[in-house]
């Protein structure tokens, strides 16, 4: 299944590819598939039991066995979501690109699906590894299409993005190999945990640089504005969330010492991040700016969320996520709109769009209310929870995060009246038409996600972890795996690391004396790993109602 | 009474037939009407190099335990076999490189007999177990090469290059071969195995005459994988010469210096490893930053790709420095893909050199990504392999190399070897930016339509094949690697 | 060999070894120093010849012979000639170029000789001053031949084919092709 | 009741989004049709949700009610969940009755807008959006409604979205509003650490265990105290209400007068368990209203424009329920709400009639005249009037006094509020009965001569003050203000005190005497009166000139100079850090860094190229140098 | 029968050995020949040879001599490509000086 939701984009790439389509048959056909693709997506949720903590629909098979790499793919609750929300943009990015007939169709329609299978295998792979060739394999298309598709610029900002990214990933690349190699295993499901502080700051930084977190966003300005629109909105929408994934599956599953040791730098970052880009997306001059902005807020909202290393935190994170991925896709394609009618997407230049335009309005409308968290929206109930969560880390992060929310307002209601209300810019035909069928098929989907988020927002937020504490089931799904000493002993060490105020409840298949004796070869085990243990790791929060 | 060594000869069947395809090559040039000539000789060196590869593939299944023969002057394992494999391929994929080049003074079927010849130099140097093997087949693939840089007369690029690189090519070989006395007098061995014994045994591994000897065969070594800061003679050669022959040293000359450095530093010096090891990796990362730096600045493709082969050196020259059997089997793995994007790379400049008539530079590459949809795919490809992304074997090789420093616990080369890919990554992505992200050029082709060339597409698909191949079929390639790795003293 | 230090063939073997290391010394600083190559040739052989006479010192007898016969003979011949086919346009500057080129020069291969010297000093003490007493036959056409046909016989098989190869490319670089005319006619 | 109270909820949403879908398939008139039955269906619901809360033991009317979990927080889950108790089902009446009415006079007030449709769905979905926010279960849900009224306010403030001052009150708006959620938001999170809820049942429950932690029930309480502030526009949040006034005038009515404004007082009553734990932030919740009726009370003074003036009357009255409520005399306070929400929206309406007739204008100064004119309107504008003073048997005399009874309870400071709330009432006759004779007395002013006399002089149809549905529902509007404040004559007769006693019992200190209700109302009406007086002496006789003030008037004028110092202090240091760091930090940091490096790197790239001769001697030399060092280092290190 | 070494001992062929490689190298760095560059390579590969035979004769072994006659081979064969390129490059009537020989650089 998982492995299916992976070919069949790749695979529909590679017939794009080698057939001779038509612009129009090519466009036809990779929006068909992105459209099985988002069906393939439906089934896989309806199979997937979400009342099962750890790994589902897994697929596994030998590729390079000497150094313990294997295709490893599966979903856990969370990929699910991040799947699904992947799926959706890039149906949308795909319809909009054929509604605007992109040149060359057959290279772009084919690197768009390629695209999508690269970043499914992202948020499925268990093997570092695979993650990592992955991770890589959705720079290439993404490098090509707003290097060839682009605007003015396109050449600059692609340098930059993939220096960029590839500085970050290859660091990455670094800290896999090292990892990899001390553990004699890339399977990321039968591994334990590390406390090197060096590997996961290669793994962070990887991340910091895709998400993109503050500082390392220096990419971020210019390939959000020359990116075709369908593009920036999956660079910022979809792309973005694989360092989401990155973070959570890797730096902070696997290490959660260093986790610890280096949570409140990385909350000051995230911070910065918010703020910073709150303030220059209120001061950005187009359309495009502004989103990009909010983006790296937003970012750093998320990294706020999952380094609260708590339960609230992570399900923030990870409806935030799908939120934010659906929000910005959504507002780069009307970007996208505004820029085609304009031929500008500066706002001095935009105005008074709202007038005689009631679709393109409402749309505008209703996201940007949405991305600016107005209480009762998804967006807001992902920022609740991740402020929720990282306010046990400090009641200043929640402060410094709920600033923001006011910062959001400023900078979503500066670009909402200067598109749609005010007086009619001089950018903005009279001819300029309201969004037509055609756009409202793909936008109508994306918004309507939202608002359904927006009305059960739990349906993610609860569904992200089994049970219903979301690092118990990062624990279960270390200790229901096969249990070897150093596994067992990884998910008890992560426990005690991470989990600050839990009770670690150690039972056997056996007895108590037999429990306590398990912890005690636990708590040896932690140090040397070896020989096999019976034993069942459970968590509960000290002190839980 | 001369009591003859006893002679394997099916050890040297890929030698020989590489040998007797430079003879019938020969023939052609004197034999056949000049018109049947390019095609005669072109068919019997592909012939020649394929026969060589099927006799070393054959060679490698038989040679599980090594072991030396013809009085020990060279080697049959295969770990040879396996080199031996890689060079006939590339020398068949360099027939299909050369096949429509033109030769302006009708030296084809020469040209043809060289490059076999060179290759079967090539493969006597992968399996010379002493000193004095080791210098005269180098001499003798040396010599073809240089001729064969030189071989397009006419062009001043293509002479001056084979001048420099007969210059600085004998100054490296001089400095090996007075680094192998130093060694031989030092030892009284010019076997490799028993330069080794006789340090251990004599407790010579701090003799300052080996010592001397060991830095010169390094820097020989160097010359020849063209290593900073020996490596002035690559981007110069490289440019000058014809392409063909570029892709040939590029794929082959590299492949047989690495495995010969490996074989010779593993197996003569391996009581002096704390001292190579440190060098080669310094070498390594000089390699690395002098290769990509340089290679930032360059318009011209074929230059660029000089470069990159200087930093590639680099990355391989890790593998060496790691000193342990996984860096064996990553120097094997690297040079598969490497090889064949190399071959790929200077395939494509070939055919567009062609369609140009002129020298390809980043500029005049401009459009063609779109215009020769083929060769664009493949140089994007190649591209992405240099750089080491995944779904080609540029990235396993570089993953399998890091490991191997790593698991030697030099975590600090795996830093630099990050960095220069990273800066890499601003010329590789250059040339696919030329080619698809600018304008067309929508240039007139020098003397009417470009050519159908089949053959050279075939060879380019070949190398694509092996690229991507390399990546998903990881496990069977390393375990050929490991195999051969294995007849070393790792 | 204390015994043999004093003895008449030793002293004899020093003077003859003396005039031949400065003569190829002295021959071999010549080389690199005329601005004309056809003096250098001239100085080269004349390299060789006190090579010879060092390797007769040395026991090389064969290789002695060889070096007379081959080397200056029938190489340095075919130098020779072709400095004199080349006539005046022969004779090129003395050396020039960027300073740091010739200080660079003359440093490194200092360097380099105070090194060798250096490390052979270092040894001369120990190893080096006992060397191993030979068979009168050591060096003799006759071991020489028995050792390429057998130890070394792979050796000898590849030198010939390194010349056969030097021989192609000879041809291929020295041919005066009929088409290059025609193309600078055009 | 629960599925009266849903349908209640449910009727508004669905009749905007049906206005919304249908798009122009819907006429504009069915769409304020539409809007108005369906507000209308909501009241019909409260009411029976109402009753049936009636006919329930007084102990047992709180009813919960879940369809779903709407957010999971960890190990307990804030669920769409709604609670009928008698607070609701009060609030729900008042938001759906008023709702209706306002609604239904906007159907004639909008006749002939072009966006007419997108007006009703907006008000549709207000009156969700309150609803949800008073019907709520828990604080969770209740932010959300808070939110989204505010959203609803901003999307009605820039209803008119060409004019860019509309558009800037309505970012105004939300943005403070937005300060207030913040604040709100905060509040919850501590709440969800310590009480890991946000159930209203199992957070009062649980409150009392925190009492001991004075540092977290106070920020708890300031937090709620900061959203309420920021939503009912008391001191310190409360710039935005009078540029609100951009909006429609049914807007104004509705949202700026009636409701949302108010919801800060439901708040504070809804979340008392709180606040009790924390009297000192209750106290600062009496003085900050004491002062903003003051404050609003004076700046009310010098306003030209009728809605402001209206509009600083309302943050004037909050400021007394906020009185109330922070004293601890819920029930007053809720009251007061009721009977303001009669009044105030029928000073709205028929303000919103006047300005109707004149074309728009809202300026005092032209006005005049308009009694003889508009007679109805000056009827109804009067009673509102008297009602807003507080006089009896107006409804204001009702609720009003008995706020002010309740603040003589509470030591020194409560009698300090209570002279506060004494001089409001002065304030309150004045400036009410300024802003009436103004409009009203008098002759007829040149601008009210060109648009009313002229037209009718010359035929031109004119539909006497207004269409059916302005005046029918201001005249609806003008009975309850009358007779609205009978149903509660403290402390004789207080149905509305014991109806929310299960909810919101009065505070022992707040419960005032009978002689404290005596003499507060004595001088309230009083003062009102004196007021009502001087205001006649001054505006209607002009006997006495007003006296002349310059800094004061200046001061006023400029309504205490908020405006300027939050430009000051916060925005203006806000938008210099945002241009810092898009052009220094962003620019030459972030952007600069790379370029930087990049230019490193060339430099470096250019100079190993350089070395690159093309000497051949040069590479040679490279060798024998490199050859040299590894020889030395070989040797040397062995 | 076995002969000791008359005259001066090994160290000092090899002293020679070393001074005609540096000399052979300087030769190499310094001149702008082609012919004098060529004739200096020679000297390089003449200076080891004498250290191979040097050592030969220190070691009692006859691979040295062998190695110096291979080498003498291969030094012809250097010389003959090496005089083919300098003819070739006489015939494109450039000049014989390896400095004006830098069209290919940076």
């Amino acid at each position: 299944m998982t492995t299916a939701l992976i070919l069949l984009p790749a695979g529909g790439a590679l017939l794009v590819w080698l057939l001779p389509w038509t612009r129009f048959w090519a466009g036809s056909f990779a929006l068909l598939v992105s459209l099985a693709e988002v069906g393939l997506w439906i089934e896989t949720l309806i199979r997937f039991d979400f009342s099962r903590p750890g790994l589902q629909l897994g697929a596994h098979a030998g590729w390079f066995g000497d150094l313990g790499i294997s295709y490893h793919v599966g979903l856990f609750g969370f990929s699910l979501w991040l799947v699904g929300m992947t799926v959706v943009v890039m149906a949308a990015a795909v319809a909009y690109a054929f509604w605007t007939g992109r040149e060359r169709a057959r290279a772009y329609f084919g690197l768009q699906l390629f695209l999508t299978g690269a970043i499914v295998g992202v948020f499925a792979a268990q093997d570092l590894l695979l993650f990592y060739a992955f991770f890589e394999a959705m720079l290439i298309p993404l490098y090509v299409l707003v290097g060839v598709w682009g605007g003015p610029g396109r050449l600059g900002a692609t340098l930059k993005f993939v220096i960029y990214t590839m500085a970050g990933s290859l660091l990455m690349l670094a800290a896999v190999i090292v990892l990899g190699i001390q553990q004699g295993s890339f399977d990321l499901v039968s591994t334990g945990t590390s406390g090197n502080t060096w590997i996961f700051l290669g793994f962070v930084a990887a991340f910091a640089v895709k998400a993109p977190l503050f500082p390392f966003h220096g990419w971020l300005p210019d390939a959000y504005r020359e990116a075709p629109p369908e593009v920036s909105a999956v660079l910022s929408g979809v792309v973005s969330k694989a360092a989401v994934y990155g973070l959570l599956r890797i730096a902070i599953a696997k290490f959660p010492g260093p986790t610890h040791d280096v949570r409140v730098p990385i909350l000051v970052f995230a911070a910065i991040g918010l703020v910073y880009g709150s303030l220059v997306a209120f001061r950005a001059p187009d359309v495009r700016g502004v989103i990009a902005y909010s983006s790296l807020a937003q970012m750093g909202l998320i990294v706020l969320g999952l380094f609260a290393a708590n339960d609230l935190g992570f399900d923030g994170a990870i409806l935030q996520s799908v939120n934010h991925g659906l929000l910005s896709a959504t507002l780069f394609l009307l970007a996208g709109g505004i820029e085609r009618r304009t031929a500008t997407g500066e706002l001095s230049r935009l105005g008074g769009m709202a007038r005689g335009r009631p679709a393109l309005a409402t749309m505008l409308m209703t996201t940007g209310i949405i991305a600016l968290a107005v209480p009762g929206s998804s967006a807001f109930a992902g920022e609740f929870l991740i402020l929720a969560g990282v306010f046990r880390q400090g009641w200043i992060w929640a402060v410094i995060g709920a600033g923001a929310i006011v910062l959001a307002a400023m900078y979503m209601l500066r670009l909402i009246s200067a598109v749609l209300h005010r007086e009619v810019g001089p950018a903005v035909p009279d001819a300029a038409l309201d969004l037509r069928p055609a756009e409202l098929g793909f936008l109508v989907p994306l918004v309507a996600c939202l608002l359904g988020l927006s009305a059960w927002p739990a349906a993610v937020s609860h569904r992200a972890f089994a049970g219903t504490r979301a690092k118990q089931a990062v624990a279960t799904e270390l200790a229901s795996s096969r249990t070897p000493v150093s596994a067992a002993a990884a998910a008890y060490q992560r426990c005690l690391a991470a989990l600050e105020d839990a009770e670690i409840v150690i039972t056997t298949a056996t007895d108590p004396a037999a429990s306590a004796r398990a912890e005690k070869k636990l708590e040896r085990g932690c140090r040397t790993p070896s020989g096999a243990i019976d034993v069942t790791i459970s968590v509960s929060q000290a002190g839980s109602p | 009474m001369i009591s003859k060594p006893h002679v394997d000869w099916f050890a040297l069947s890929p030698e020989f037939v590489l040998l007797g395809a430079s003879a019938l090559a020969l023939f052609v040039a004197v034999l056949v009407p000049r018109w049947a000539r390019r095609a005669l000789s072109a068919v019997v060196c592909a012939l020649g190099f394929a026969g060589a590869f099927v006799a070393a593939a054959i060679l490698y299944g038989r040679s599980a335990h090594g072991h030396p023969i013809i009085a020990d002057a060279i080697v049959r394992d295969r770990f040879g076999a396996l080199a031996m494999l890689i060079v006939a391929g590339s020398g068949l994929l360099a027939v299909g490189i050369s096949a429509r080049e033109p030769m302006r003074n009708g030296h084809d079927a020469e040209y043809y007999a060289l490059l076999a010849a060179a290759g079967a130099g090539m493969a006597f140097f992968v399996t010379a177990n002493n000193l004095m093997t080791i210098f005269l087949s180098l001499e003798w693939f040396s010599l073809c090469l240089y001729v064969m840089c030189a071989i397009d007369v006419d062009l001043v690029g293509s002479l001056e290059a084979g001048l420099k690189y007969l210059v600085v090519g004998s100054f490296g070989s001089a400095v090996l071969l007075f680094g192998s006395a130093l060694v031989y007098g030092a030892t009284g061995q010019l076997g490799l195995d028993r330069i080794a014994a006789t340090v251990s045994a004599q407790h010579l591994s701090r003799d300052v005459l080996l010592l001397a000897g060991l830095a010169m065969i390094i820097t020989g070594l160097g010359f020849k994988s063209s290593s900073a800061p020996f490596h002035m003679w690559t981007p110069d050669v490289y440019e000058g010469a014809p392409t063909p022959v570029t892709s040939f040293m590029a794929a082959a000359t590299k492949t047989v210096a690495f495995v010969v450095a490996l074989r010779i530093l593993v197996t003569a010096f391996p009581q002096e490893a704390h001292l190579w090891t440190v060098t080669i990796a310094v070498i390594a990362c000089v390699s690395l930053a002098v290769g990509n730096f340089a290679a930032l600045v360059q318009r011209n493709v074929k230059r660029m790709l000089a470069y990159s082969s200087i930093s590639h050196a680099g990355f391989m020259l890790i593998a060496v420095a790691a000193h342990n059997s996984l860096g064996a089997r990553a120097l094997l793995y690297y040079l598969v893909p490497y090889s064949a994007m190399s071959l790929g790379a200077f395939a494509v400049v070939a055919a567009r050199e062609r369609e140009l008539g002129q020298a390809v530079t980043l500029d005049n590459l401009a459009g063609m990504g779109w215009e020769r949809p083929l060769l664009g795919a493949s140089m994007f490809t190649f591209m992405l392999g240099f750089a080491g992304f995944p779904l080609t074997g540029g990235f396993f090789g570089k993953f399998l190399v890091f490991s191997a420093a790593v698991d030697r616990g030099w975590t600090w080369l795996v830093i630099v070897g990050v960095a220069a890919t990273a800066v890499s990554l601003y010329y590789y992505l250059g040339v696919i930016r030329a080619m698809y992200m600018r304008a067309e050029l929508r240039l007139a082709p020098a003397g009417g339509a470009p050519p159908q060339e089949l053959v050279l597409q075939t060879s380019v698909l070949v190398c694509l094949a092996v690229t991507v191949a390399s990546f998903f079929a990881v496990q069977p390639l390393v375990d050929l690697a490991k195999h051969a790795g294995r007849a070393l003293p790792l | 060999m204390a015994v043999l230090a004093f003895s008449a063939g030793n002293v004899l073997v020093w003077i003859v070894w003396l005039a031949a290391a400065f003569a190829c010394l002295g021959s071999g600083v010549a080389v690199i120093s005329f601005t004309n190559p056809f003096f250098s040739a001239l100085a080269l052989i004349g390299n060789l010849g006190a090579l010879a006479v060092l390797y007769l010192l040395l026991s090389a007898e064969f290789v002695a012979a060889a070096q007379v016969l081959v080397y200056a003979g029938a190489v340095m011949v075919m130098f020779l000639f072709v400095i004199a086919y080349l006539g005046g346009r022969a004779d090129a500057p003395w050396a020039g170029g960027p300073s740091w080129q010739q200080i660079g020069a003359v440093g490194a291969a200092g360097t380099l000789l105070v090194e060798i010297v250096v490390a052979v000093g270092l040894k001369a003490g120990g190893r080096l001053s006992h060397e191993q007493d030979i068979h009168r036959s050591f060096g003799s056409p006759r071991a020489i031949g028995r050792l390429f046909l057998t130890d070394h016989l792979l050796a000898f098989e590849i030198t010939s084919i390194v010349l056969l190869v030097a021989a192609i490319g000879g041809v291929i670089l020295g041919a005066h092709t009929r088409k290059l005319a025609g193309e600078k006619t055009q | 009741m629960i599925v009266a109270a849903w349908i209640c909820l449910s009727s508004p949403l669905a009749a905007a989004l049906a206005i919304a879908l249908a798009g122009s398939r819907i006429s504009r008139r069915g769409a304020g049709y539409l809007a108005t039955a369906s507000v209308f269906a909501s009241f019909v619901a409260a009411c029976v949700a109402f009753f049936a809360l009636w006919g329930d033991a007084p102990h047992d009317r709180s009813h919960y009610s879940t369809v779903w979990t709407w957010l999971e927080l960890g190990s307990f889950s804030a669920g769409l969940r709604i609670l009928v108790d008698p607070l609701s089902t009060m609030m729900m009446l008042i938001v759906s009755g008023v709702g209706a009415l306002i609604v239904g006079y906007s159907v004639g007030y909008m006749d002939g807008d072009d966006e007419e449709r997108r007006y009703f769905a907006y008000m549709a979905i207000f009156v969700f959006s309150m609803l949800l926010l008073v019907q709520s279960g828990n604080l969770l849900l209740l932010l959300a409604g808070w939110g989204l009224v505010g959203l609803s306010s901003y999307l009605l403030i820039g209803f008119w979205q060409e004019r860019p001052s509309a558009i800037a009150a309505a970012k105004k708006a939300f943005v403070m509003n937005a300060f207030g959620d913040a604040t709100f938001a905060l509040a919850l999170f501590l709440l969800i650490q310590h009480t890991r809820s946000l159930d209203f049942d199992t957070v009062f429950a649980r409150a009392p265990g925190l009492s001991s932690n004075h540092w977290l029930v106070n920020l708890v309480a300031l937090g709620l105290l900061g959203g309420a502030v920021a939503k009912s526009a008391q001191l310190p949040l409360q710039t935005w209400l009078p540029d609100a006034m951009e909006g429609p005038t049914p807007v104004s009515a509705l949202i700026h007068a009636a409701t949302m404004v108010t919801a800060g007082v439901y708040l504070i009553v809804r979340t008392h368990p709180l606040f009790e734990l924390a009297p000192k932030v209750e106290d600062l919740a009496a003085g900050l209203g004491a002062a903003t009726l003051l404050l609003a009370g004076l700046i009310a003074l010098v306003q030209t424009d009728i809605k402001r003036v209206i509009a600083y009357s309302t943050m004037s009255q909050i400021g007394y329920m906020f009185l109330g409520a922070g004293l601890g005399a819920y029930a007053n306070g809720m009251f007061h709400l009721m009977t303001h929400a009669f009044f105030k929206a029928l000073l709205f309406m028929a303000a919103g009639l006047v300005i109707h007739a004149l074309a728009g204008e809202q300026d005092i100064r032209k006005m005049g005249g308009l009694r003889g004119l508009l007679p109805r309107t000056y009827w109804a504008f009067l009673v509102g009037a008297l009602a807003l003073v507080g006089l009896p048997p107006f409804a204001g005399f009702f609720s009003k006094d008995s706020i002010l009874a309740a603040a003589m309870h509470d030591g020194w400071y409560g009698y300090l509020l209570w002279v506060g709330g004494l001089a409001g009432t002065f304030l309150t006759g004045l400036y009410t009965f300024r802003m009436l004779f103004v409009v009203f007395g008098g002759e007829p002013s040149p601008f009210v001569r060109e648009h009313l006399i002229r037209p009718r002089r010359r035929g031109e149809a004119h539909h006497g003050e207004g269409p059916f549905s302005m005046t029918s529902t201001v005249a609806i509007l003008a009975v309850l203000s009358l007779i609205g404040g009978w149903i509660q004559f403290a402390p004789l007769w207080i149905p509305v005190t014991h109806w929310l006693d299960v909810v919101a019992p009065t505070l022992p200190h707040a419960e005032a005497t009978s002689w404290q209700e005596g003499i507060s109302s004595a001088l309230a009406v009083g003062l009102g009166l004196a007021g009502l007086v001087a205001a006649w002496l001054v505006y209607s006789r002009r006997r006495v000139a007003v006296p002349r003030l310059p800094f004061a008037q200046r001061a006023l004028e400029h309504k205490f100079y908020f405006d300027e110092a939050y430009d000051l202090v916060f925005y203006r240091p806000g938008v210099a850090t945002a241009r810092l760091f898009g052009r220094i930090v962003e620019g030459l940091v972030v952007g600069g860094s790379i370029v930087g490096l990049g230019r490193g790197v060339g430099d470096a790239a250019r100079g190993v190229a350089r070395a690159q001769t093309g000497l051949l001697r040069t590479y040679a030399l490279a060798i024998a140098g490199s050859l040299a060092v590894l020889v030395v280092v070989f040797i040397s290190v062995r | 029968m076995t002969l000791g070494i008359l005259g001066p001992e090994v160290s000092w062929y090899l002293a020679v050995a070393a001074f005609l490689f540096a000399t052979g190298a300087l030769g190499v760095l310094l001149r702008r020949s082609p012919l004098i560059v060529l004739l200096s390579l020679e000297i390089m590969l003449n200076g080891a040879n004498l250290a191979l035979i040097a050592f030969a004769r220190h070691n009692g072994s006859g691979a040295g001599q062998i190695f110096a006659l291979a080498v003498m081979a291969v030094a012809a064969s250097e010389v003959v490509v090496g005089l083919g390129l300098i003819v070739a490059i006489s015939r494109r009537h450039l000049d014989l000086d390896v400095d004006k020989l830098r069209t290919l650089r940076g």
